[in-house]
């Protein structure tokens, strides 16, 4: 255990957490809506993430960007980036539930079927982007065969401010704000709007919310989309932060996002902010301590103890709580 | 390459080899060469000797042990195998080694560098590479006396390849090395290395492992602002790490224990050209040597897999990539491996220089 | 209103001793005396949010009481787990019907009866732990076939020589508790019926019989008529009867005033949480508080 | 769905039902001569289309074999992972079918049996090697086969309660990821530590006959027909044994504690108890399974034990039909066999895997070969389900 | 003529609930519904309501055909249902619940001032407007049930059991304050075992007996009706 490497640069390395973490709470926010509302883990919400990625990708380089253009076009293509991430998550999001979802939620089914279909739904997703993405971006100078794609970056990341001894980058604050942001957004929207309260009504009595008036399909559809805006505005950050994605990367963020979720507990959305924020901390604090392959370990175990003292996680359920 | 013709006319001649190793996935730049140089060895075999056919079949394990023993178990059920090329990875080697062994089938890997493969009393393992030791060595001379860095932060992918060459290479730097940090395969996102690598702020990183890890890595590395010198081993001697790391890569080091293409022997470098369209990469010429050291056995008759790693234990010939003959481990004489430096130059993996240890 | 214990020295069988349960802000259970006496049927009554359903809760160890104490036969209840409360002799039904759906109703009350067998995970898996079997639970012998009956006749004196395994003789046992039960309590023409398919009216004395599988000392029904008819409210006030005759206690929650006066012989009243009355139905219903609380005018609030 | 295709489901539905229940209709012996001939046919299934002793063979029959195709793989070797597989299944099917718990790191008790032979059983283990250097042994020396077998159990079933002791308070989801990371931490503690033989894994595994080695003339290398039967015999005995849990008092608590669990605690049922009962005994029949394979494999590494395998597991149990043993054998014997047969379509393997789990779960919910209650159960839930229709 | 049902026929998979019944309620009216257990009335009430789709016939609201509509849409024709079973919200407070209710409504003003009626005849539901619904006793929980479909000013109120549960003294109010909002012109269909109360208060009656509709009548004939006297009001 190095505690000198740790406590020599914490504020660094918190820094640096939370700014992983970021992108885990707003992929957790897409696993929480539907998990609210529909009690079901969406497994294939990582894919979501991952097809946002390709999307955002692809429309650059169609666009034949190249690295670090002029900030005002960088912001120009960011904005472009987040529109099509966007869209494409938000597609894929409203697909996965029209084909995987719906004919089971009309039975309902139990939990355990719609995890397999999701499980085979990830797997023709990512497929489908192993088998025929990749050739479509090594045509474009990316590179090929089931491999990392590079992406371009469009800010030079370079450190704004130092606080504490910690250098914060510009990307690193664009990640955390808008993180807060699209949070404020989405909590603000199920919490004040009466679009909210028929989502929650339909989390927590399906039937009954039918017959006070709230049409459950479109509430659902509604809830997948909003996830998987969610996911695509991840995926933008994704895109500028770590420049690089891959048929499979939905796999690991996935997990970790997930993890959050239930971490701050799953069905609240500040407990996925809260838990993936602290997620990514706990994982940089646990890389620094020995070495990063003990971090996921840091993370379930840090899952494991609080869940054991608090059985719905940091904040609790909410959207959907459980019968008392 | 499968079924073909008989083994041999006389069934005195000839036979059916099989290799595996990552012919697809993520990793498989750096085994594709050598399939293709054994590939290319059969060919230029069997054109020649008509009456003595050699047949080569491929089983792609993606470079995963878990996938390579099911192989192993499918080639020594079958008794028309006579011969192994490969493992190409130290890790599926291992796993299946036991296997061949016992099944009494030479094995001879074109790439399969860990040094503990010839540590053990296995007697069907040979490789026509030299080992880690010496690759591990030769970078820390390359740190000390060209790169002149003064802190090296060690990185490693936990295989027994990667685990194996970083363990080397710390050995060697002795108080050089500064900082390390192990990743996991398939791994994408690597802020929590980069976050220790800032704040240990070497001048020099290495890397010990694939393709698949170091590309990302590398780009984000450079990204986040680290510009300290990159070097890796023969696991990153793949066109796809400079494409995977993009601009970042340039000025990052690849070692090798093998000759950059056009100082390999005879007119295997020309043949490859013609037959695939681009100069041999990592390995092609070792893949047609170990190739090779089979097919001349079984030209020679030896028929069983007995004669065969008979044979090859009594092996004793210029190779195209080097002087050829097995000490009684299944490594080649030491003396023989000549370590190179290759540079990322605009996207290209260049020769750069020799690496002559003492 | 006060003391019935003018009459013979009664056994205490439970004892609630000044229980007060929040929750958060709210008061459900304030300072709660009373006690419940072998052989009798008690009714607990109230206005809605009195805090019964809570009183119950409190019994049957779902909830733990914020001070005070549950004593039954003299052994404290707070604090143990449902299963063990089960065990120590308290059983109850659910306000909101709560079966097992999916398993048969004989299935539903075998649950109940397993609750008094021995057989662990080993037993059942490797059947070690004999019994000397009594002469009616040896395999019969009634096969006229000769091959057949030579296996029956292998059996029985394999039987009489080894024993049988304690699990198999609990199964039998338990089956036939289970069938006797649901003659009892007058369903068992649909024993082999998913406990979700059965009428409303059914599926409550399913709950009664499944309850009293477990033997217990302590009936507690919760709103048992709730949606019943007044016809079948009838027949269930016969049943309640016949399960205190049979010598259990049993503690009955319950809106239906007719149900509550016909059959109850002491009823305690609540409300905020707090014992406003108790005394013979007679006494209670002419209780001017308990009146103003919850009957409403009195009389025929049926 | 249009009336014809409910009448095509209803007709089909009927014709299964029939197929069972003229099963359950016929006299006692000759189910039980089916049986006993469906396991002769198991024990024949590494010769499938010939005829031992014999150089005959029966035609049609060796299509099914997956060495029939070119590159494929070995045909025992195949069945061989079968039946781990169905060992493997049977225990989760306790766990999820019966208990009705949702694991999804089942995978870390198949990981802590194998690495239990693995680091007792090999010479070339980091535990067998220090034990040697403490107690001043010879470098043959290593844990006896026989006796890995009762340590691998004892594992696992401690794994088992020391997983679910924390763990089994939480509601399904919950559980889900916890589970999860479980399976995870096990192999990411294998991955990197020095007594566990970091990623590079344990070679030298012995098997029944002790060590790998050429000798070994039943258990070997090279032959793996004798393994397939030992894991056969392994499999039809835990067969035995939890059908007998499962229809005792014990099956019976289980199914309790899945329909309501309150109820079932107030009704005598200690809901922990059983449930940690479960998972225990799902753990010890995964850790046998991870034995019989790392004895096999003589070589282990912790990439292996990954979270997909995991996820195979639980798509092999409902698949096949969560509950009901047949169905989740049949689910675990599809799930590895398929793929292995088709080999050819290599690259599309994986995308027809998942386009067949979307395909059979949206068709049939219930898995291939369901149990009556959970079909039935089903049903009942969708004619609950009415809200918004049209 | 506000609802009219047309030989209604309802299965839940293969056990027919309902085998064709026909009944109609009229504007203004309030009809009572009454059977024995597992007659078929929650049946009929879901049928209406659109919770279960129709085999066979149809129903009609305000002269529009409803059989096909979905259950959200019902209500904003203005039917509201106040389930068996109650279907709270268990996780929203006793306030979000009640704003559930009138989740299609739009005029705040009227909404403010429904919400006072129900907490003035609920003081109960006051005191816990802030305690979640999965909390209250059964009792509070029917009464939430009862005011928050009071908030959806329905034009018909469909009421399934709505004394069930509660304590003698609130039962009589319920039947008050039934009485009243229908003065105040809202139609209301009620399924009750009260049938003594139900009755008495209903302009007309039903008489269900297994999916079959066997009787009806004015509330006054029914009440007087001896084989309904002995079935369903118990011998008094
Ligand atoms: N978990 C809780 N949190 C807050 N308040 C609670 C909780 N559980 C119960 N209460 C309150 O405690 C009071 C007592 O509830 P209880 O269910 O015991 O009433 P009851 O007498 O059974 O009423 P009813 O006749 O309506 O069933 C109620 O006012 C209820 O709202
Ligand atoms: N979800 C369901 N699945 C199957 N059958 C059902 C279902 N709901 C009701 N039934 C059956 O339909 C018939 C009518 O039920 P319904 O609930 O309409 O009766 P009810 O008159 O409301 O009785 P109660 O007084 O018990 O509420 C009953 O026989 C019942 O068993
Ligand atoms: C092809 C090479 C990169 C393989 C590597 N030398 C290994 O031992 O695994
Ligand atoms: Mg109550
Ligand atoms: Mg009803």
């Amino acid at each position: 255990m190095n505690f000198d490497a740790l406590f020599g640069n914490l504020a660094q390395h918190t820094v640096d957490g939370l700014s992983k973490g970021a992108i885990y709470a707003l992929v957790a926010l897409g696993y929480t809506l539907v998990y609210g509302v529909l009690r079901l883990i969406n497994f294939a919400h990582s894919e979501i993430f991952m097809v946002g990625t390709f999307a955002i990708l692809g429309t650059w380089s169609l666009l034949g960007i190249t690295d670090t253009p002029s900030i005002g076009m960088a912001i120009v293509y960011l904005l472009i980036g987040l529109l099509v991430g966007a869209a494409a998550s938000g597609a894929t999001a409203l697909t996965v539930e029209r084909v995987a979802y719906r004919r089971l939620r009309r039975m309902n089914a139990p939990p355990l079927i719609f995890l397999i279909t999701a499980i085979g739904v990830s797997l023709v997703l990512v497929e489908i982007y192993a088998l025929w993405m990749a050739g479509f971006f090594s045509g474009r100078g990316f590179s090929e065969n089931r491999l990392v794609i590079g992406i371009p970056a469009m800010l030079k990341q370079e450190t704004v401010i130092s606080v504490a001894g910690a250098n914060i980058t510009n990307v690193q604050i664009i990640m955390v704000v808008s993180a807060l942001v699209m949070l404020y957004g989405l909590d603000q929207f199920i919490n004040r709007t009466r679009y909210g309260r028929g989502v929650r009504a339909v989390a927590q009595n399906p039937d009954t919310a039918a017959l006070m008036g709230v049409h459950q399909d479109r509430v659902i559809m509604l809830v997948f989309v909003l996830g998987g805006l969610m996911a695509g505005a991840a995926a933008l950050l994704w895109n500028m932060r770590y420049g690089i994605t891959k048929f499979d990367i939905g796999f690991v963020i996935g997990l970790k996002a997930f993890t959050a979720a239930v971490l701050g507990g799953i069905g609240n959305l500040r407990g996925a902010l809260l838990g993936g924020l602290l997620l990514g901390v706990i994982e940089v604090y646990a890389a620094t301590l020995t070495r990063s392959t003990w971090e996921d370990v840091a993370a379930f175990v840090v899952l494991v103890v609080v869940l054991i003292f608090r059985p719905t996680g940091l904040l609790g359920e909410s959207l959907g709580k459980a019968r008392a | 390459s499968d079924e073909g013709n008989d083994a041999g006319g006389d069934g005195n001649c000839g036979g059916k080899l099989a290799i595996f190793g990552a012919f697809s996935g993520p990793n498989s730049g750096l085994v594709i060469p050598s399939l293709n140089g054994a590939k290319l060895a059969v060919r230029q075999h069997n054109e020649a000797n008509a009456d003595c056919q050699v047949t080569l079949q491929e089983f792609d394990t993606q470079g995963d042990p878990t996938q390579a023993t099911p192989v192993a178990n499918q080639v020594v059920g079958d008794e028309s195998f006579l011969g192994v090329i490969g493992g190409a990875f130290s890790g599926e080697t291992k796993a299946t080694m036991d296997v061949y062994e016992a099944a009494g089938m030479v094995m001879v890997s074109p790439s399969a560098t860990a040094i503990e493969l010839t540590a053990g009393d296995n007697k069907a393992f040979h490789r026509v590479v030299g080992n880690d030791a010496t690759q591990g060595a030769a970078a820390a001379v390359y740190f000390r006396d060209v790169a002149k860095a003064k802190k090296v932060f060690v990185i490693n992918d936990g295989t027994t390849y990667g685990a194996g060459i970083a363990g080397e290479l710390t050995k060697a730097l002795g108080d050089l090395a500064g900082g390390t940090d192990q990743v996991q395969e398939k791994q994408v996102n690597f802020a929590a290395t980069i976050s220790k690598i800032k704040a240990a702020a070497p001048d020099a990183v290495a890397y010990g492992g694939y393709t698949n890890e170091a590309a990302p890595l590398l780009k984000q590395m450079r990204e986040a602002g680290i510009t300290a010198t990159f070097l890796g081993f023969d696991g990153l001697y793949d066109p796809a790490f400079p494409s995977g790391a993009g601009a970042g890569a340039n000025g990052a080091i690849v070692t090798c224990p093998c000759l950059p293409p056009d100082k390999a022997g005879g007119t295997f470098s020309a043949d490859y050209e013609k037959e695939y369209g681009s100069p041999p990469g990592s390995y092609g010429a070792e893949g047609f040597d170990a190739a090779k050291v089979l097919i001349e056995g079984l030209a020679e008759g030896k028929t069983t897999r007995k004669d065969l790693l008979e044979w090859v234990d009594a092996y004793d010939k210029e190779g195209v990539s080097k002087y050829l003959k097995f000490d009684p481990t299944g490594d080649v004489d030491k003396s023989r491996v000549v370590i190179w430096a290759y540079e990322i130059k605009d996207g290209a993996i260049t020769a750069q220089q020799e690496i002559k240890l003492s | 209103m006060t003391s019935p214990e003018d009459a013979a020295p009664r056994e205490v069988l439970l004892e609630v001793d000044q229980v007060t349960l929040r929750f958060g802000g709210v008061v459900a259970l304030d300072n709660l005396s009373f006690q419940i006496y072998k052989g009798e049927i008690i009714g607990l009554i109230g206005p809605n949010g009195a805090g019964k359903t809570t009183c119950f809760n409190a019994m049957t160890g779902v909830y733990r009481p914020t001070s005070g104490e549950v004593r039954f036969d003299g052994e404290q209840v707070s604090g143990r787990k449902p299963h063990r409360i089960n065990r120590m002799g308290i059983a109850r039904t659910f306000q909101n019907i709560r079966l097992f759906p999916e398993m048969t109703a004989l299935e539903n009350v075998l649950v109940g009866a397993d609750s008094r067998h021995h057989t662990s995970v080993i037993g059942a898996l490797f059947r070690l732990y004999r019994v000397k079997p009594k002469p009616e639970e040896l395999p019969v012998v009634d096969s006229t076939n000769g091959l057949l009956r030579f296996w029956q006749q292998v059996r029985r004196s394999s039987a009489q020589v080894f024993g049988i395994s304690r699990h198999t003789l609990e199964e039998r046992a338990g089956e036939r508790k289970a069938l006797e039960l649901l003659r009892f309590v007058g369903i068992a023409d649909r024993a082999n019926d998913l406990a979700r398919n059965l009428p409303y009216g059914y599926q409550r004395r399913l709950e009664i019989a499944r309850a009293l599988a477990t033997e217990p000392k302590l009936l507690c029904l919760d709103e048992p008529a709730a949606g019943f008819n007044p016809a079948e409210k009838e027949e269930l006030l016969d049943l309640i009867r016949k399960i205190r005759d049979r010598g259990f206690t049993v503690l009955l929650i319950e809106h239906d005033m007719r149900l509550v006066m016909g059959v109850t012989d002491r009823i305690v009243v609540l409300e905020f949480g707090k014992k406003i009355a108790e005394g013979s139905p007679a006494e209670v219903r002419d209780n001017p508080k308990v009146i103003a609380a919850y009957l409403g005018e009195p009389a025929d609030a049926a | 769905m249009t009336e014809a295709l409910r009448q095509f489901n209803e007709r089909r539905r009927h014709a299964f039902g029939g197929m069972a229940d003229r099963w359950r209709a016929l006299p006692r012996w000759q189910r039980w001569l089916g049986v006993l001939a469906g396991i002769a046919f198991l024990y024949y299934l590494p010769f499938l289309g010939d005829i031992p002793g014999t150089n005959l063979i029966i035609p049609g029959l060796d299509w099914f074999r997956t060495d029939s195709i070119a590159g494929g793989s070995n045909w025992a070797g195949v069945l061989f992972v079968c039946a781990l597989y169905v060992l493997v299944a049977i225990g989760l099917n306790v766990v999820i079918g019966l208990a009705g718990l949702l694991d999804l790191g089942y995978v870390g008790f198949y990981a802590v049996g194998a690495y239990s032979v693995a680091l007792f059983g090999s010479t070339q283990s980091p535990v067998v090697q220090s034990m040697q250097r403490q107690f001043g042994l010879s470098e043959e020396w290593a844990v006896a086969w026989a006796v890995c077998i009762p340590i691998a159990l004892a594992f696992s079933l401690v794994a088992g309660v020391l997983l679910g002791w924390p763990t089994l308070r939480l509601r399904g989801d919950y559980l889900a990821i916890v589970t999860l990371g479980f399976g995870e931490i096990i192999r990411i503690v294998a991955k990197n530590s020095g007594w566990a033989g970091q990623a590079q894994g344990v070679a030298g595994i012995p098997g029944p006959e002790g060590p790998p080695s050429a000798d070994n003339t039943v258990f070997g290398l090279l032959k793996i027909e004798p393994w397939y039967w030992l894991a056969l015999t392994v499999v039809l005995l835990m067969v035995l044994l939890v059908r007998r849990l499962e229809h005792s008092r014990v099956g019976r608590s289980w199914l309790a504690i899945r329909e309501d669990e309150d109820a079932a605690a107030v009704m005598g049922v200690y809901p922990f108890k059983f449930k940690l009962w479960a998972f225990a005994i799902g753990a010890a029949l995964g850790g046998l399974s991870g034995l019989l394979f790392a004895s096999r494999s003589t070589f282990i590494q912790p990439e292996t034990f990954n979270v997909q395998l995991s996820i195979l597991f639980v798509a092999m149990v409902v698949v096949g039909g969560s509950g009901n043993m047949a169905g989740v054998a049949l689910g675990a014997f599809l799930l590895a066999y398929l793929p292995e047969r088709f080999r050819d379509f290599s690259e599309y393997r994986v995308l027809a895997f998942g386009l067949a789990l979307v395909l059979i779960m949206l068709l049939r919910p219930q898995g291939l070969l369901p149990s009556r209650r959970r079909t039935r159960e089903l049903q009942d839930r969708a004619k609950e389900a009415a809200v918004n229709v049209a | 003529m506000l609802l009219e049902i047309d030989d209604l026929t309802l299965r839940y998979g293969r056990i027919e609930a309902l085998h064709g019944i026909s009944l109609h309620v009229e504007e203004g009216e309030v009809v009572a519904l009454i059977g024995a257990n597992g007659a078929g009335k929650s049946s009929t009430m879901r049928a209406i309501s659109g919770l279960r789709p129709v085999a066979l016939g149809s129903i009609r609201f305000n002269g529009e055909d409803i059989t096909n509509l979905r259950a959200d849409l019902r209500v904003r024709r203005g039917i509201c249902q106040a389930p068996e079973g109650r279907g709270i919200f268990p996780g929203m407070t006793v306030l979000d619940n009640l704003d559930m209710g009138a989740y299609t409504r739009r005029d705040h003003a009227g909404i403010a001032a429904d919400l006072d009626r129900v907490f003035t005849l609920f003081p109960r539901l006051a005191e816990r407007r802030r305690q979640h619904g999965g909390t209250l006793s059964g009792g509070e929980q029917q009464m939430l049930a009862v005011g928050r479909a009071l908030m959806s000013r329905p034009k018909l109120l469909l009421l399934d059991e709505p004394s069930m549960g509660l304590a003698p003294m609130i039962i009589q109010q319920i039947f008050d304050i039934i009485t009243e909002i229908n003065q105040q012109g809202t139609t209301i269909l009620l399924v009750e075992q009260n049938a003594q109360q139900a009755l008495s208060r209903a302009h007309r009656g039903y008489v269900l007996e297994t999916g079959r509709i066997v009787k009806e009548g004015t509330g006054q004939d029914l009440l007087h009706d001896p084989s309904v006297k002995e079935a369903y009001l118990g011998v008094a």
